[in-house]
């Protein structure tokens, strides 16, 4: 078994009111020096099979992750 | 005079201001960014709605607003508050009341009627209710996650707990009784005219109070 | 590059050398992409304007028509009701979540943007079968995105209609509508007036989200592969637009604001032409001081940028404080971007330079309009019944078509939308039209969509008339009179085939059976160009109705009521399987809409409900006489028994449709007034309310439903089928 | 500028709905050997200051989870 990680972030240039609110709440609860917050998916996948990575790639373009509106990288974690 | 505490996205406040007024009542807004509540306040209501878009955790970023301070002041002071949906999960997210609110077993969010039980008689809120309460909910993250050993468990879905909580709850008072939270709308259920009356009696009790 | 600029941007040979004569030199680039966006079919509707003409559009009730970002009428009081139908149909098609959540958004600022308060929105829908994995996608995350911004900002989702069909399979339909409650005196508009009064920019930051045309100048300029300059898709941000509301709303009524305009398609560009033209002054607009949200972005597409949850206000400088105070307790960016001018330009800088500076009035009013071609399609021929065959057992056909997923509940869908916040909704969704309480008032507005889109298929006029005539029946059910429509015109590519004959067709069609009723279209949305190589959407005018019901207590729902009520068919339609339900396609010729009959019969109900003699009514539409009977059956949950002619055949008489009826129950002693209001409107006792199953009796046989069979029936289709 | 990333996850033994809702999902779409999957959220901050890694765990326990359901880390990315 494998534990692989999806991390799925809104794309570069796209709206993240998530990011947005919350960088404003930090700054109202007076930390300072936030200069951005981007709110993202973190994904744990326990995988069976020959080549998991592959696997959970097909599955971000399936299911996981909007092209259109993110990003994601895969990883194996040991 | 009773304080309806109105964050950015809070969409029920104005209900919940017709609901007190029908309970014979007044109300009067607080606001967010205030340090204090208004004066000659008797009780508070946390209204319903996305405050701040419910980003992070629902009710997250509003449960640490300034105006919750004040609002911690008068429930430690024994003063009453109700927290409605949203205000349940700010309540909650405040460690007001015990627990917190998540994603709906459904994963989705859920309109609907339902018929609640009324568990516990011995609040201040509920001293007065009957039995059972016929009242719509409304909510993406209403299913309340907890230690019922460490909870009033005040209002229940019965069998049916359609959102998926933890013991059915549909609504849990800290120990002393005098802050509610409860992810039923209460002041969608003061008039006839809309289908049912039975959550007139919550705003009664603050108005009493 | 290959082919010239305008051509990339979509416009003609023959509109490009318009501009020139227009502005008397070639266009900058700016200016080309600003031309090419209004010239739009979306902006300009180059090829349909001169067929909304047709259209009814005066009342006396009616204060504001056509031409706004929202049509309003008086309802008594002092207050207005804002109304307004749009599509997001090519944006959902390509990002279903987004693309129907900014939908959503789209309109409802088009009803702040009169100062109205949103307080209703319905969503009509048309995707591809269930069987289409494609289709369950698409729809599933359509109505999650629906559902996740009328939640979000606060505005039930009371009503809204979706028929699955595999004509939709490649174009599916969003379409929104959205009513607003607006003084009569405090209603705003969107013409900028007065030199030296500022423009106002609210909301979210400006990114490059969904810049059309405007991307093939950019990458034209930058190198194509440069990742982070491609146009974005639209991202959703409800909470803004709440805020957005509660701020402009605050504005309007703290009497703040001179005018207010969303920006909508062709951003920026088209928000400011239009208040320029509409007031027939200039606009000097800084885009350096446009708040944005990436670093480098062209002036062109700061221009056309549709990023959302923006609006755009015209102040007096003396009132600039209060406003950027108050959006500043709504933590909402606001910037000045410009001034009004008296030249009649649009005019605007970047980096000091003058990018652009064109009449305004050359990019709204000298659009190019275009006559399409009116080939009539193939008239339609009425079904030879003997080819359809007669099913086995009725019971059983009843039963599997109450589970078709036209006919079958639509809980799923409305169970994921707040159709009670603001605690207004009197009759909920599942039944005719949805009933709201105009808040501080004892009238009450009925709201409903609908459309025939099968009928128009095979009948443009005919199924013109049959949208319109289904959508006051749905308001009629409840007791409330018809009172203003608004709708939205979802046709194929106008350019092609019968298409324009199609539309003109239904123009027409619509038109007679509004005249026929008294109603006018105060406000609408066209959508062309809805077909992929492989097929064309049926012609589906959807058609956005509100009623008025004096007293809010006095409505009528469509659940029987009582044991012993009596049950009366109302309406002289004749049961036809032509494009039916049961038939399942388009196929036959449905009757053609009688206006005369039809208007006599919403003019019965209304006289009916209002004397207080209904106790529940419900229209037969698809699925004819037998679905109507269940529904209200099950929504009582009590049966009734019925007794019908038996007509040519069973399967007709059960299933047949058409316009022009509908089921009543009322109290038996209340029958002789009921036939003193109906006239010459023709009525039938056809039985009672009771007992626990639907019983149907057919010459000498009995069909039979029982209720908790069909409930199953009823209510498993979409949840299964979305699992 | 430090950019640190935090990732809040649902803590063991706590029902994470969602990434059942996916992993049946991912069933449905046919991909096999799924043994669980977990969602979470990934939250980028670009921080000034001198102890960005102190800070964002400051963050975290005033705003960025919920210690009753949640577990975070916190670590600085280059
Ligand atoms: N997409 C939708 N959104 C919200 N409500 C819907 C939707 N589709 C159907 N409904 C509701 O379900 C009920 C039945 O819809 P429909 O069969 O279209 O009614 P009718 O035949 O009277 O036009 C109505 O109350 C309608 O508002
Ligand atoms: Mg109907």
């Amino acid at each position: 078994m494998t534990r692989v990680v999806v991390t799925v972030m809104p794309r570069d240039g796209v709206l993240d009111p998530q990011g947005q609110a919350v960088q404003g709440a930090l700054a109202r609860l007076g930390f300072a020096g936030i200069h951005d917050v981007r709110l993202g998916r973190r994904i744990e996948l326990e995988l069976d099979g020959p080549d998991p990575l592959a696997q959970a790639r097909e599955m971000c373009d399936r299911l996981l992750a909007n092209p259109l509106i993110e990003d994601f990288t895969v990883a194996i974690e040991d | 005079m009773i304080a309806v505490v109105r964050f950015p996205g809070s969409l029920d406040h104005d209900s919940a201001v017709r609901a007190v007024e029908a309970a014979g009542g007044t109300a009067t807004y607080a606001w967010h960014a205030d340090r204090a509540l208004p004066a000659g306040t008797r009780a508070v209501v946390l209204p319903g709605g996305f405050s701040y878009g419910d980003h992070l955790r629902p009710g997250a970023i509003a449960s640490r607003s300034p105006i919750m301070d004040a609002v911690r002041r008068h429930a430690d002071a024994g003063g009453l508050v109700l927290g409605i949906c949203n205000g349940f999960q700010v309540l909650c997210e405040a460690g007001l009341l015990p627990g917190v609110l998540r994603t709906n077993a459904t994963t989705s969010f859920v309109c609907r009627q339902v018929e609640l039980e009324v568990l516990d008689h011995d609040t201040p809120f509920t001293r007065d209710l009957g039995a059972g309460l016929s009242i719509p909910i409304k909510n993406h993250d209403g299913a309340w996650y907890g230690d019922p050993a460490d909870a009033r468990i005040v209002l229940s879905y019965g069998m049916e707990n359609p959102l998926g909580s933890i013991a059915s709850a549909a609504g849990v008072a800290n120990a002393q009784g005098n802050v509610l939270g409860l992810m039923p709308h209460p002041e969608e259920a003061v008039d006839r005219l809309l289908g049912s009356t039975d959550g007139l009696g919550l705003f009664t009790a603050l108005v009493r109070a | 590059m290959s082919v010239a600029l305008h051509r990339q941007l979509g416009l003609t040979d023959d509109e490009f050398a318009q501009i020139p004569i227009l502005i008397g030199r070639a266009p900058t680039d700016p200016e080309l992409v600003m031309f090419s966006l209004m010239w739009s079919e979306h902006c300009s509707y180059k090829h349909s304007r001169r067929m909304l003409r047709r259209f009814p559009t005066d009342g006396p009730h009616v204060l504001q028509g056509p031409g706004e970002n929202a049509g309003a009428v008086d309802v008594g009081d002092g207050w207005a009701i804002a109304l307004k139908v749009e599509s997001h149909n090519h944006p959902s098609a390509v990002e279903p979540f987004e693309g129907a959540a900014t939908g959503v958004g789209g309109i409802v600022r088009d009803i702040l943007a009169l100062g109205a308060r949103p307080i209703a929105l319905l969503d009509s829908l048309r995707f591809g079968t269930l069987e289409s994995a494609r289709s369950r996608h698409l729809f599933t995350r359509a109505v999650a995105g629906i559902g996740h911004y009328g939640n979000c900002i606060g505005v039930p989702t009371v009503g809204g209609e979706v028929v699955f069909d595999d004509r939709y399979e490649d174009s599916c339909l969003v379409n929104a509508m959205c009513i607003g409650l607006v003084r009569a005196d405090g209603m705003l508009r969107a013409a900028a007036f007065g030199t030296g009064n500022l423009l106002v920019l609210i909301g979210n930051r400006t990114g490059r989200d969904g810049i059309g045309g405007a991307s093939v100048l950019a990458s034209a300029e930058l190198s194509a592969d440069d990742e982070d300059k491609r146009p974005s898709v639209q991202v959703s941000d409800p909470f803004t637009e709440r805020k957005l509301m509660d701020c402009c709303l605050e504005l309007a009524a703290d009497d703040l604001l001179l005018a207010l305009q969303d920006l909508g398609a062709a951003g920026l560009t088209s928000a400011a032409s239009e208040m320029a033209a509409k007031g027939g002054v200039g606009l000097d607009i800084d885009l350096d001081r446009v708040h944005l949200r990436e670093e480098g972005m062209a002036p062109a597409e700061i221009l056309v940028s549709e990023s959302q949850e923006r609006m755009l206000g015209l102040v007096s400088p003396d009132k600039l404080p209060d406003v950027l105070e108050s959006c500043a307790r709504w933590e909402l960016d606001a910037n000045v971007i410009g001034t009004v001018t008296g030249t009649g330009n649009f005019t605007a800088r970047h980096g000091g330079e003058v990018v652009v500076d064109i009449p305004a009035s050359a990019l709204t009013d000298d659009a190019p309009w275009y006559e399409v071609p009116r080939t009539p399609g193939p008239a339609a021929t009425p079904l030879a019944l003997d080819a359809v065959p007669v099913p086995a057992d009725l019971g059983a056909a009843w039963l599997d078509l109450l589970g078709r997923p036209n006919i079958a509940s639509k809980r799923w869908i409305y169970q994921q939308y707040d159709h009670l916040v603001g605690a207004n909704t009197i009759r909920r969704p599942g039944g005719d039209a949805a009933v709201i309480r105009i808040p501080g008032m004892r009238r009450a507005l009925a709201i409903t969509t609908d459309c025939a889109e099968r009928h128009c298929e095979l009948d443009p006029r005919g199924g013109g008339r049959a949208s319109v005539f289904e959508a006051a029946r749905n308001i009629a059910c409840t007791g409330a009179v018809p009172y203003a429509a608004s709708d939205c015109l979802n046709f194929a590519n106008p350019e092609k085939a019968s298409t324009g004959w199609r539309l003109a067709e239904a123009i027409e069609g619509m038109s007679e059976a509004l005249e026929a009723i008294s109603v006018p279209v105060v406000s609408g949305n066209v959508s062309l160009y809805n077909e992929s190589p492989a097929r064309a959407i049926y012609p589906t005018p959807v058609v956005g109705m509100i009623g008025l019901l004096e007293d809010a207590g006095a409505s009528v729902g469509h659940a029987f009521a009582q044991p012993r009520d009596a049950i009366v068919l109302l309406g002289g339609g004749a049961a036809r399987l032509d494009a039916s339900e049961w038939l399942g396609a388009a196929l036959g010729a449905p009757a053609l809409p009688d206006l005369a009959g039809e208007a006599a019969l919403i003019g019965v109900m209304v006289v009916a409900a209002g004397a207080g003699l209904l106790r529940s009514a419900h229209d037969v539409s698809g699925g004819g006489v037998a679905v109507t009977l269940a529904e209200s059956a099950l929504a009582g949950g009590i049966g009734c028994s019925v007794a019908l002619p038996l007509g040519r055949r069973a399967d007709e008489t059960l299933f047949g449709e058409s316009g022009e009826r509908i089921v009543v129950t009322c109290r038996p002693d209340a029958l002789p007034a009921l036939r003193a209001i109906a006239g010459d409107v023709p009525l039938a006792v056809i039985g009672s309310v009771g007992g626990g199953t639907v019983d149907v009796q057919l010459g000498d046989a009995t069909v039979s439903l029982d209720l908790e069979a069909a409930r199953i029936a009823y209510e498993a289709t979409l949840t299964e089928a979305l699992a």
